[in-house]
C-alpha cells in the first residue's frame, strides 16, 4: 500500500463515520473503542493487537453494515488486490482432496486452539460446495458447481486464488475473511482449495 | 437427609444381599434389590453378539413397533431423542440399540404389568446410525430399524 | 417456447436435489428441536439456583432475599425482562450476572474476585453457582414481555456504545458481531442465524438465553453466549461483566423489546 | 453430592405420565481430558420408578444415555396425590432416590 493511497483511505474513513451522525457521534465512537480496550484480556495465541484495527477493518466498521459509496469501495479493492502475492511457481491449483479438509475444518486462531494446531478455512460454515455435505451454511452463495459453471481456464484460476487470498480485493467489506493477507492459511492451502472449487475430478463440481 | 443417610449405608455395604436386607426391612422397594445390570450385553460390540447377549437371537422385524419423537437428522449426537412404542400384546420389555456406538446396547427398560409400551429418552451417538428398537412381548422377540443421521455443529467448534 | 420450457425444466431438475436436500434438512432439525423442548436439562439448573437465592451464604451468612434487580429489594418476578438498568447504588448501568456479583458482594460479604471466580461451569467437579442463579431468575421472569428502558443516559450511552461494538470488524478474520447476524434468513452449518438488527431477530434470540446447550451438557448465560462469540470471532477473551459485555446486552436486549421473554431454553 | 432430580407426573383419566430429569455426568470412559488422559466412565445403570411400593419401571442403563438424562413413560393406576419415588444407581455405587406427588 502506497502511503498516498492509505492517506486517501483513512481521509473517506473519516467521511463515511461523519455520514450519519449526531452531535457527539465522535464521543460515543471513542467510548466505544475505550470500553472495548478495557473489557478483553489477553489469552492464548489471542492478544489485545487483534483489537487494532487496519484501514479496511475501520472504514468497514464504520459503514455499520451497510455497503460503502462506490469510490470508497474502489479504494479498499484496490488496496487489497495489491496484497495478493501469487504462487512464486506459477502453479495455481493444489489437492482438492487436501481442499476438502481445509474445507471442513473449523479450528485455528481462536484463543482456545493451540498455537501448533490445525488451521482450516471453514468454507462450509457459510457456503455449499460438495453436494454429500448437508451441513453448510448460507452466509456466502453456494460454490455447488464452481467450477462446472466458470471453467478451469488460467483467469479463473487466478481469480479463485486471489479471492480466497483476499476478498477485499473484489468485493468491499465482505464478510469472507482474507485467508492470505492475514496469514491465516498457508499458499499451498490457497492452493488445495482453489483446486477444490476448479478440478474437475472435485465433489464440487460433480 | 434420608437418601444422604441411605447412601452411606448403601456404600459401606454395596452387595446384593445386603439389599435384599434392606428391601426387607422396607428401605428399598423391592425391584431395587432385584435389579441387575446386563454386564455381558453392554459389553458387547457387534450387533448380532448383542443381540445374543439379551436372549434375543434373531428378532422379528415388526410394524407393531414404532419410533415417535425420534429425528430422522439429529443436529448434535450428544443428544438425540428416542421415543419407542410397541403395540405387541404383553410387551415386556423395550431395549435401545444404536448399530454404529462403540457399545451397542444404550438402554434396556423392563415393563411390568399395568405400565404401557412406551418409553422416550434421550441418547449418545458417535455417528450417523441403524438405531434398533428391540421389544420382548409375550416371550419373543421384535425388531424395528430406523436410520438416524448426525450432522456436524457450528463453526470452530 | 417448448424447447425453452424444457430447458428450463432440465435446469430446474439439475438444481433440484440440493434444494430437496436442504429443505427436508432443515424440517427434520426442526423436528429434532421440537423433541428437545419436553424435559429441558435447564431446570436441573433452577432448581439449584432457587436453592442459592435462598440460602445463607457468604462471610455475612445471608441470602440474596434483599438483592434489588432493579424492581425491589427481593423482586424476582419478571426482573430479567426489564434488564440491563442503571443502578443508583453502583452508578453503573448491570446487566442479571453483574447484578448478581453486586449482590453477593455487598450483601453477602463476599470479595468481588470470589464471586466471580467461576462464572461459567463445567461439569460435576465445578459448578458454577453464578449460571445457576442466572437460570432461576431468568425462569421466573418466563412470560413477561422484554421492557428495557432508555431513560438514565447512562442507559442510552450503553446502547449506542453497544450498536458500536456490534459492527467492530477485527481480529485475524475480519469479523464483527453483524457478520454473522446482521442479515435475515442466513445460517451458518445448519443453525439459523438471527439478524440481530431487527426486532424480530433479536426477540427471537435474546429471549432464548440463557440455554442448556446439548453440545456441552451445560446451562448457558448470555455473557456467556458474547464470550463465545467473540472466541469464534478470534478476538481475545471477554472479560466476564466488563463495559463491552453489558453495552452489547443492552443492545440486544432493548432491540428484544416487546416480545415476551421465553429462557431458559435448550439449544443444540 | 449429586442435585435433585427434576420429576413431574400427572394423571389424565386412569394413565399417569413421568417426566424425570436426573443430574448426571453420564461419562463414557472414552472421552479423553485436556491432559489427554482418559476420563473413567461414571454412569447411571439402574432406574427404577415405584408408585405405591410397586415397581411401574426398571431400566438399564449404558454409557450411551445422554447426560443429564430425560426418560418418560406412561403407567395405569395412579392417582392425584399419590406419590411416586424414583431412585438411580451408578456404577460407583452412588445413588440418589427422589419423590413427586401425582398432579
Amino acid at each position: 500500500m502506497t502511503l498516498s493511497s492509505r492517506v486517501a483511505i483513512f481521509a473517506l474513513s473519516a467521511i463515511v463515520a461523519g455520514c450519519a451522525t449526531s452531535v457527539d457521534e465522535g464521543e460515543i465512537a471513542a467510548k466505544a473503542t475505550a470500553a472495548l480496550k478495557g473489557s478483553f484480556r489477553p489469552s492464548g495465541q489471542a492478544g489485545l493487537d487483534r483489537l487494532d484495527q487496519d484501514e479496511t477493518q475501520r472504514v468497514c466498521s464504520a459503514v455499520a453494515g451497510k455497503v460503502p459509496p462506490k469510490e470508497i469501495a474502489a479504494k479498499i479493492e484496490q488496496t487489497n488486490l495489491a496484497t495478493v502475492r501469487y504462487p512464486a511457481d506459477g502453479k495455481l491449483l493444489g489437492d482438492w482432496k487436501n481442499g476438502e479438509k481445509i474445507a471442513q475444518e473449523g479450528r485455528g486462531m481462536q484463543f482456545s486452539d493451540s498455537p501448533g494446531g490445525p488451521v482450516g478455512a471453514n468454507c462450509y460454515a457459510c457456503h455449499q460446495l460438495s453436494p454429500t455435505e448437508l451441513s453448510f451454511g448460507t452466509i456466502g452463495p453456494s460454490l455447488y458447481r464452481y467450477g462446472k459453471q466458470r471453467g478451469n481456464g488460467v483467469d479463473v484460476q487466478r481469480y479463485t486464488f486471489a479471492k480466497i487470498y483476499n476478498s477485499e480485493a473484489f468485493t468491499a467489506c465482505s464478510n469472507m475473511p482474507r485467508f492470505g493477507h492475514k496469514g491465516i492459511l498457508s499458499e499451498q492451502q490457497i492452493k488445495d482449495l482453489t483446486a477444490l472449487l476448479l478440478d474437475s475430478a472435485s465433489p464440487v463440481n460433480q | 437427609m434420608i437418601n444422604r443417610r441411605r447412601r452411606k449405608v448403601l456404600k459401606s455395604g454395596g452387595s446384593a444381599a445386603l439389599l435384599g436386607v434392606f428391601a426387607a426391612a422396607g428401605w428399598v422397594g423391592p425391584a431395587e434389590a432385584q435389579s441387575q445390570w446386563n454386564k455381558t450385553a453392554f459389553d458387547s460390540h457387534g450387533l448380532p453378539e448383542t443381540m445374543k447377549a439379551l436372549g434375543a437371537g434373531d428378532p422379528t422385524p415388526s410394524k407393531d413397533v414404532v419410533f415417535f419423537q425420534t429425528p430422522e437428522i439429529a443436529e448434535n449426537g450428544a443428544v438425540v431423542p428416542i421415543g419407542i412404542t410397541s403395540n405387541l400384546p404383553k410387551t415386556e420389555s423395550i431395549a435401545i440399540l444404536i448399530e454404529k456406538n462403540p457399545n451397542i446396547l444404550a438402554a434396556v427398560f423392563d415393563l411390568p404389568a399395568g405400565t404401557e409400551a412406551t418409553v422416550s429418552t434421550r441418547v449418545k451417538m458417535a455417528q450417523s446410525s441403524n438405531i434398533h428398537a428391540l421389544v420382548k412381548a409375550d416371550g419373543r422377540y421384535y425388531v424395528a430399524t430406523k436410520e438416524v443421521k448426525v450432522t456436524l455443529g457450528g463453526c470452530g467448534g | 417456447m417448448m424447447v425453452l420450457r424444457a430447458a428450463l425444466a432440465l435446469a430446474a431438475m439439475a438444481i433440484a436435489p440440493a434444494l430437496f436436500a436442504q429443505g427436508s434438512t432443515a424440517d427434520e432439525i426442526a423436528k429434532y428441536r421440537a423433541a428437545l423442548r419436553d424435559g429441558n436439562p435447564a431446570e436441573l439448573w433452577e432448581v439449584r439456583g432457587e436453592a442459592l437465592w435462598k440460602q445463607k451464604r457468604g462471610p455475612k451468612q445471608v441470602t440474596l432475599g434483599g438483592c434489588d434487580l432493579g424492581l425491589g429489594a427481593g423482586v424476582v418476578k419478571g426482573a430479567y425482562a426489564q434488564l440491563p438498568r442503571y443502578f443508583a447504588d453502583a452508578d453503573r448501568v448491570m446487566d442479571l450476572e453483574t447484578r448478581l456479583v453486586w449482590c453477593m458482594v455487598q450483601l453477602q460479604g463476599y470479595t468481588e474476585a470470589d464471586a466471580k471466580k467461576n462464572p461459567f461451569g463445567s461439569g460435576n467437579e465445578k459448578k458454577s453457582d453464578l449460571e445457576a442463579l442466572t437460570a432461576y431468575i431468568t425462569s421466573e421472569a418466563r412470560g413477561a414481555p422484554m421492557k428495557v428502558a432508555l431513560s438514565h443516559p447512562k442507559e442510552v450511552e450503553a446502547y449506542r456504545i453497544g450498536e458500536k461494538l456490534f459492527f467492530f470488524r477485527g481480529g485475524t478474520h475480519d469479523f464483527a458481531c453483524a457478520t454473522c447476524h446482521g442479515e435475515d434468513g442466513k445460517r451458518i452449518r445448519l443453525q439459523d442465524l438471527p439478524n440481530l438488527m431487527t426486532a424480530e431477530g433479536a426477540q427471537k434470540a435474546y429471549t432464548s438465553w440463557p440455554a442448556y446447550r446439548v453440545s456441552q451438557g451445560e446451562l448457558r448465560t448470555f455473557e456467556w453466549r458474547l464470550y463465545d462469540c467473540f472466541r469464534q470471532q478470534r478476538f481475545p477473551e471477554l472479560v466476564f461483566g466488563s463495559d463491552a459485555a453489558i453495552a452489547l446486552t443492552m443492545y440486544l436486549a432493548r432491540n428484544a423489546n416487546g416480545a415476551p421473554y421465553d429462557g431458559p431454553a435448550i439449544k443444540r | 453430592m449429586s442435585d435433585p432430580m427434576k420429576i413431574r407426573a400427572s394423571v389424565v383419566g386412569d394413565v399417569t405420565e413421568v417426566k424425570v430429569l436426573m443430574s448426571h455426568e453420564m461419562e463414557t470412559g472414552q472421552r479423553k481430558d485436556a491432559q489427554g488422559q482418559t476420563v473413567p466412565a461414571w454412569f447411571i445403570q439402574n432406574v427404577v420408578v415405584s408408585h405405591n411400593g410397586k415397581t411401574v419401571l426398571a431400566a438399564q442403563w449404558g454409557t450411551a444415555v445422554s447426560k443429564n438424562p430425560f426418560l418418560s413413560f406412561k403407567f395405569k393406576g395412579g392417582a392425584k396425590g399419590d406419590k411416586v419415588s424414583i431412585s438411580w444407581t451408578d456404577n460407583r455405587g452412588d445413588k440418589r432416590t427422589d419423590e413427586a406427588v401425582i398432579a
